[in-house]
């Protein structure tokens, strides 16, 4: 008698322990602005995926005589630029190159800072001193000029050119953000005792780093992607400002906020659209970085 | 989602204002400006200090031999010449009052304008002149140098310089030789460096005006020389020179009536619309503005451009008209020879090659080259679009451009010394004696564009024809430059683009023949400014 | 303490020996010959003589093999002398003097602005969260994040400069001769240089502030009956001062790295539009001396960060 | 540990009966959750007379500590006062601004409150001086070196050794044990009336944790102040308090005083807690018998008693009324539950 009230009773059961993936995902989606900002990633995603698809105009063929500089509006939604291109096509292709720019920097500079960053922290002693040294002399160097000198090196040698140039000098001058990311991360780790235990348990130092202390560095290592993701786009534009951006007629967020600047009496949409888009961009990416924060740190959960 | 909704919100207040500040109908608040009144009537009124801003500076003030382009114009106000240009080319007398050429024993001899001192109260005299010609000859910077075989100073106002040859090009070239004074050069320092690195920033000549302050990348003062040989001249109290490397930031400081002239102003848009808000641009009589041409790498044999139908498809493919008008808003002159119309050596009706595509893929299917090939035109940031443009047009014809942007360091290396391959889109100055053509791209040694570019033998034939000493100066010499002029046409020797528009924009209170004379010469001492 | 600050400035050593092989090298990549650049830039109409160039070549001691040029180099530094620039054929050193203060002055100023304003705003939004001031603030951070330096100052040059005319628009006058020009002169490549300080203090301002408010102590001093400005000021802002003040290490160098842009448009003869030149036009001198001396700069910040973190938390100080 | 002058005289007063000092009437606070509403506090009545001892015991989530917290309206978002009075000196507390000038005069002054993890609750970048120097500033309106002496002094009595030297050190340079008789000496500096102590020895070892009573008690004694003992620990109340509150699910189930309730605990879920710790006037073999089950979530409660899904007692009533009220037993003891429980007090059915 007593077990049948109890059940008719309503009380709940303990909730069952949801799994990793579903609490994942009700955290992220959580947040109204953290979903608008992976909806924005996706459409660029797509934009730049089928730029040719979606673009009203050939992003590169030049306007008739008369159509220098139009104000938005009429057939260029976005208007024109000073050779008659279409400005809402160079900006779909200027997601792919904004694309490009960004996560490939971020995934060769990660791919060479973060592994530097847990061995120097790992190893510790001599190892440590080399790396962070090197990566302290890297730091030293401002960004923009850092990649000013290496795009002017990397541009001699025509062995890459065009976007590749700006790609690669701007990976190697935010090697040194990675690496002290792990680095700190490594250190902290390192003393808890299931760092010990992983050791004493004879896994090798390789799995230990890599299978261990690597996801630790996650939640800071997506803040630092998010952030910087925004400050590659403008070091684009810096560079195009200086003269060493994309190649003509390369469309480029940062190139077009450059031609922008130099007709900005003319017409205000050259450099207000892109500048709205890396707004966007940049923001959409910094909410998404927060969203995968939270999700991934129960601790923080509901409270930022 | 207010959240998010606020986010625009916000970005839209941070750009409306901005954005209302800059639409370029927008009232403006300058000055008021008095309409444009012909200087001719206008009566001169003394004083003022006249502000300018320009988007190069000097390195170099006070010593000659090492001056650019750039050094030499703005030291026009403080240092003079022997003789200069006029409207149409003729050279003037400034310092000297006249010269005498004697083919027979080769001699130049020159008649010094006497009463003349340097501003430190020194005499001109043919003693300073003498001087100054050794200084440059030392420095190695003399043009044409070779030829001077010794220098003579025959009296107190003749100078008389020996040669080993005559060209009538040399009267341009030693005239144009800027004086400053000896006796402040040589008590600068103890030894010759010591000199020259005083000279380099200070500046002591004949001029209306005297250099009072120099700080480098910044400004330069002149104040009026109250003794200059001319007699109630200058007007002006002074000048101040700024360096304002952003052609936009220039344009808004002359809308906003904080600068009175803004000179080697070269973004198109930004002129007309000063224009349109009632300031006067200067764009000079004759030539100013740059030759646009791309120079071929012809003389490398297994270059595709060594071929002549190659470098004709190239012209016939590109629509020069179209882009100037496009990059220069109507400002800009197409061009289709190696001559503007404003030019002497113009050749009337000569259009060898007018855009057409169809023709252009017949030429290269001539050449070999049906599929296309790739090619890479170097050339420098500035001109980003005239490559994108260029690039449009060849990739019409199968030609594949890839653009090579160069920092200037790079560019003119390659354009002065080491070469480049395949094209590359060069800017020259135009001389109204259609001296250039000698000088950029007429034999060796005077040239220095020569790099890789072939000329043929009838062309350089007619070149050292144009300079025989039996002309007595370029206008006698004219017909065989026009001669050299269609033989680069026939053998599409260069692709000539467009000349570009580079001028002086000016308040409207302010009177002055900036650039009027080819781009190169400026009379500071009749510059004049209204009260404002 | 003073071991702590002897053994970073021995590292600071190691990297700035580090920092000057990097660029000396990374220079000498560039293929062009700075004399003939030099040349090339300034020759009137005539080519130059050969023997002439090379006697420049020599004048520059580029003639000697790499490793002798570097050694001098580095010999002249310790001398003080940091070599002859090519193009200004002036000393680098009174090259140096002439420009850097400029740089500094609005390093300076920029990040004092980006600190004093970011950790208000930071403050303010996390205090009153939710509440209008966060809603306004907060996304304005992004577009501090996001606007590209020259387009703000063009921005601003058009609209406070042209429409309005209340700033100079361009030029710098050292505030000893005239200070109240030179402050209105600042103002506006200050605000560009500091707004992304600004924005990035303020956000991480925000976060350690809302971490903070969670913790016991915090509950504790409300617990005595503190008022709500003792409790922010005197408990809270201290320790979520501790992340921002990492940010200021990273802030210098993105202010130095601005000021390249924010002196071209602002016609500021700083450093920033001598190095780009010097970088274009080979001066390898140059270019050298101005790198040199920016990591001394983010190697001084960089360490009075870390110092500050002793003052900031005990727990280092004696950990 | 020296023994504070005046402590033996403490059990003869005790029989007089106090004033009344606090009250609190049917306190509600709810905190609102992804997951609904949780009713942390239920309506909960008690009261405190001066110089009283008493003891608030319930199991961990039963809403003793958040009780506390709303009496000193320290409730944060996502949490929320809902209803019931706090009526202290003859004024409703919750009347009051939360951070208005006259809850701040009384926090601290009037009723001060000692947290459970001693390692957390001092700011860790401010010394103690500053930390304790603060209220006796700010509430008695001392000057910074009066506020230092008597600083130094209360660190004294609070017997940390050599007080004058150690004042100016940091939280971190403190044990845990230390660190809490800071938080003591800081919540008694203005002589307040109550001091509610929050577990205050949960995270302490078991020798700090009898010193730390012991002291809290002489404490409170000289100072002429009423404790509240916050625990899930009854040996804790045991020997020191007059009165015993026990909670769950976020109600009072039984009140009584010290023998009432440990004497002859009327209340199921009392009786099953006294049955899980060991005792000493015990002979051996006694099992200790664990109360089963889980205690309830708060979001959706059921209108009837909380405890019936784990209660050994229960009969037909308990199912069909709601949560039943406090019913007056005798004297001051009082519990909320239809059963009697008297007679079965030896033997529960076993399960």
């Amino acid at each position: 008698m007593v077990e049948k009230h109890t059940s008719d009773i309503g009380f709940s059961e303990a909730p069952v322990r949801a799994s990793e993936w579903r609490r994942f995902r009700r955290v992220f989606f959580e947040r109204k602005l953290v979903t608008f900002g992976l909806v924005v990633l996706v459409l660029m995603v797509i934009a730049a995926a089928f730029a040719p698809l979606l673009t009203p105009y050939d992003p590169y063929e030049l306007g008739d005589a008369g159509e220098s500089l139009l104000q938005p509006g009429g057939e260029h939604l976005l208007g024109t630029d000073l050779l008659g291109r279409d400005t809402l096509s160079r900006l779909i292709y200027g997601a792919r190159t904004a694309l490009m720019v960004g996560f490939i920097s971020v995934f060769i500079s990660g791919f060479i800072g973060v592994p530097l960053g847990i061995i120097a922290g790992y190893f510790g002693g001599v190892i440590n001193m080399v790396i962070m040294r090197a990566m302290d002399a890297i730091m030293c160097f401002p960004m923009l000029l850092l990649a000013l000198l290496l795009a002017a090196v990397l541009r001699e040698y025509d062995v890459i050119s065009g976007i590749w140039v700006v790609i690669i000098a701007l990976s190697i001058a935010i090697i040194p953000g990675y690496a002290r990311v792990t680095h700190g991360v490594t250190l902290s780790i390192k003393e808890n005792e299931y760092i010990m235990a992983q050791r004493a348990m004879g896994s090798s130092n390789m799995r230990v780093m890599f299978r261990h202390i690597l996801p630790n560095a996650f939640p800071p290592l997506i803040v630092l992607v998010t952030m910087q993701l925004g400050a590659l786009i403008l070091a684009e534009a810096g560079l195009s400002f200086l003269g060493i951006g994309i190649d003509p007629p390369g469309a480029a967020w940062g190139a077009m906020v450059w031609d922008g600047y130099r007709y900005l009496a003319n017409n205000t949409a050259l450099w207000l659209s892109p500048g709205i888009a890396i707004a966007l961009v940049v923001f959409a990416f910094n909410m998404v970085g927060d969203g995968l924060r939270d999700a991934l740190d129960p601790r923080l959960r509901g409270l930022l | 989602m207010n959240k998010l909704l606020v986010c625009l919100l916000v970005l839209a207040l941070i750009a409306v204002p901005l954005f209302a500040a800059c639409d370029e109908d927008g009232v403006t608040t300058t000055p008021p400006t008095t309409p444009p009144t012909t200087p001719a009537e206008e009566e001169p009124v003394y004083g003022g200090v006249m502000r300018v801003v320009g988007g190069t500076f000097p390195s170099v003030v006070g010593y000659p031999p090492e001056f650019s382009p750039t050094d030499s114009i703005y030291a026009l106000p403080c240092i003079e010449r022997l003789c200069e240009w006029d409207e149409d080319g003729v050279q003037i007398p400034v310092l000297a009052t006249a010269w005498v050429v004697d083919q027979d024993n080769l001699t130049i001899t020159w008649y010094l304008r006497e009463g003349v001192t340097f501003h430190d109260g020194t005499p001109w005299n043919a003693e300073a002149c003498r001087w100054n010609f050794q200084l440059q000859l030392d420095g190695g910077r003399l043009p044409y140098g070779q030829y001077v075989e010794s220098l003579e100073v025959v009296d107190e106002y003749i100078f008389r310089m020996h040669l080993t040859d005559y060209t009538w090009y040399m009267i341009e070239q030693y005239g144009w030789v800027m004086m400053i004074s000896p006796t402040a050069f040589e008590n600068a320092g103890d030894t010759l460096e010591e000199r020259i690195d005083w000279a380099r920033s200070n500046s002591v000549g004949t001029g209306p005006f005297q250099l009072v302050d120099f700080q480098r990348d910044v400004i330069l003062v002149y104040e009026g020389n109250d003794d200059y040989w001319r007699e109630g001249m200058p007007y002006l109290d002074g000048i101040e020179a700024s360096f304002i490397p952003d052609p936009v930031t220039a344009a808004a400081k002359m809308e906003a009536g904080e600068a009175d002239m803004w000179i080697y102003a070269q973004s198109v848009q930004s002129i007309l619309d000063l224009e349109e808000m009632g300031l006067t641009v200067n764009r000079g009589t004759g030539l100013s503005g740059m030759f646009w041409s791309l120079l071929p790498n012809s003389s490398d044999p297994d270059s595709p451009l060594a071929i002549q139908e190659v470098r004709e498809a190239i012209e016939y493919a590109i629509d020069r008209p179209a882009i100037a008008e496009m990059l220069g808003f109507g400002e800009y002159e197409p061009l289709h020879q190696i001559a503007s119309q404003d030019w002497p050596g113009y050749v009337e009706g000569y259009d060898p090659r007018p855009y057409d595509p169809a023709m252009a893929e017949q030429l290269l299917a001539d050449a070999g080259y049906a599929g296309g090939f790739e090619i890479s035109i170097m050339a420098t940031d500035a001109a980003r679009d005239a490559v994108s443009a260029l690039q449009a047009y060849l990739g019409d014809v199968g030609i594949d451009v890839e653009p090579d942007i160069a920092d200037f360091g790079r560019y003119f290396t390659a354009l002065f010394f080491t070469g480049w391959d395949d094209l590359v889109l060069a800017a020259s100055g135009i001389n109204p004696d259609a001296t250039d053509l000698f000088v950029h791209f007429g034999p060796t040694p005077m040239t220095f564009m020569t790099g890789n570019i072939y000329k043929s033998p009838e062309y350089l034939a007619l070149c050292d024809e144009a300079l025989d000493p039996q002309y007595a100066d370029a206008f006698e010499a004219m017909d065989t430059i026009r001669d050299a002029v269609m033989q680069a046409g026939e053998d599409a020797m260069i692709i000539p683009l467009w000349r570009d528009l580079s001028v002086a924009v000016m308040q409207s209170y302010v009177h002055s023949d900036y650039f009027m004379i080819h781009g190169v010469i400026w009379t500071p001492y009749d510059t004049w400014m209204e009260p404002h | 303490m003073t071991t702590y600050i002897v053994r970073r400035l021995i590292q600071a050593l190691v990297v700035l020996i580090l920092v000057t092989l990097i660029v000396f090298f990374v220079m000498r990549l560039l293929p062009g010959d700075p004399i003939l650049i030099y040349v090339a830039q300034t020759a009137e109409l005539e080519a130059m003589p050969q023997e002439r160039i090379d006697e420049l070549r020599a004048e520059f001691g580029l003639d000697k093999p790499i490793m002798v040029q570097y050694a001098n180099w580095m010999a002249g530094i310790f001398r003080g002398d940091f070599g002859t620039s090519i193009f200004y054929r002036e000393d680098v050193g009174t090259l140096m003097l002439e420009r850097f203060p400029i740089t500094i002055h609005l390093t300076l100023l920029s990040l004092i602005v980006g600190a004093i304003f970011g950790v208000l705003a930071g403050m303010l939004t996390a205090v009153r969260r939710g509440k209008w001031l966060d809603k306004i603030v907060t996304p304005l951070t992004y577009v501090g994040l996001t606007i590209p330096v020259f387009l703000l100052g063009i921005l601003l040059i058009y609209a406070f400069g042209v429409k309005l005319g209340w700033l100079p628009i361009s030029g710098y006058t050292s505030p000893l001769d005239d200070f109240w020009l030179s402050t209105r002169q600042v103002i506006m490549p200050v605000f560009c240089l500091a707004i992304f300080g600004v924005a990035a203090n303020a956000r991480q301002m925000r976060s350690s502030m809302l971490e903070v408010t969670r913790q016991d102590y915090i509950r504790t001093a409300w617990s005595k009956g503190l008022g709500e400005r003792a409790v922010v000021m005197r408990h809270m802002l201290k320790n979520s001062l501790i992340p921002v003040i990492t940010l200021m290490g990273v802030s210098v160098s993105i202010i130095l790295g601005g000021s390249v842009l924010v002196e071209r448009v602002f016609a500021i003869p700083g450093v920033g539009s001598l190095l780009v030149s010097s970088i274009f036009g080979q001066d390898y001198v140059v270019v050298q001396a101005i790198t040199l001396i920016f990591a001394v700069i983010i190697l001084l910040v960089n360490l009075i960060v870390d110092i500050s973190y002793a003052w900031l938390d005990p727990r280092i100080r004696y950990g | 540990m020296p023994s504070i002058p005046g402590s033996e005289a403490y059990s003869s007063d005790k029989e007089k009966s106090m004033a009344e000092l606090l009250k609190v009437e049917n306190l509600k606070t709810q905190f609102h959750t992804e997951g609904g509403v949780v009713k942390a506090v239920d309506g909960i009545s008690y009261h405190i007379d001066e110089r009283e001892i008493i003891g608030l015991v319930g199991e961990s989530g039963c809403g003793k500590s958040v009780s506390q917290l709303s009496v000193m309206q320290l409730i944060s978002t996502p949490g929320e006062i809902v209803g019931g009075e706090v009526i202290f000196e003859g004024q409703d507390l919750l009347k009051y601004k939360t951070h208005g000038p006259e809850m701040r005069s009384v926090r601290g002054a009037k009723i001060a409150m000692i947290f459970q993890e001693p390692m957390t609750s001092l700011n860790p970048v401010l010394t103690i001086n500053q930390q304790l120097t603060e209220m006796l500033e700010l509430h008695l309106g001392m000057s910074k070196k009066v506020a230092r002496e008597r600083a130094i002094e209360l660190l004294g009595m609070v017997g940390i050794p050599s007080a004058h030297n150690r004042i100016d050190d940091y939280p971190h340079q403190f044990s845990g044990g230390m660190r809490q008789r800071v938080m003591i000496a800081m919540a008694l500096s203005c002589s307040p009336k109550i001091l509610i102590a929050d577990e205050p020895t949960t995270a302490l070892d078991v020798t700090t944790q009898a010193q730390l009573l012991e002291l809290m008690k002489d404490m409170v004694e000289r100072f002429k102040a009423s404790l509240v003992i916050v625990t899930h620990n009854l040996g804790v109340v045991a020997r020191y308090a007059q009165r015993i509150y026990i909670m769950y699910a976020g109600r009072i189930v039984e009140e009584g005083t010290i023998k009432d309730i440990f004497g002859k605990p009327r209340h199921p879920y009392t009786i099953g807690l006294l049955k899980c710790i060991p005792r000493l006037d015990e002979e051996e073999g006694r099992k200790l018998v664990p109360i089963e089950g889980l205690p309830p979530n708060l979001i959706n409660m059921p209108p009837t008693c909380a405890f019936l899904p784990r209660c050994s007692y229960k009969v037909e009533r308990c199912f069909q009324e709601p949560w039943p009220p406090l019913k007056r037993l005798h004297d001051r003891h009082y519990i909320s539950c239809y059963a009697n429980t008297e007679e079965k007090t030896g033997e529960p059915t076993e399960r």
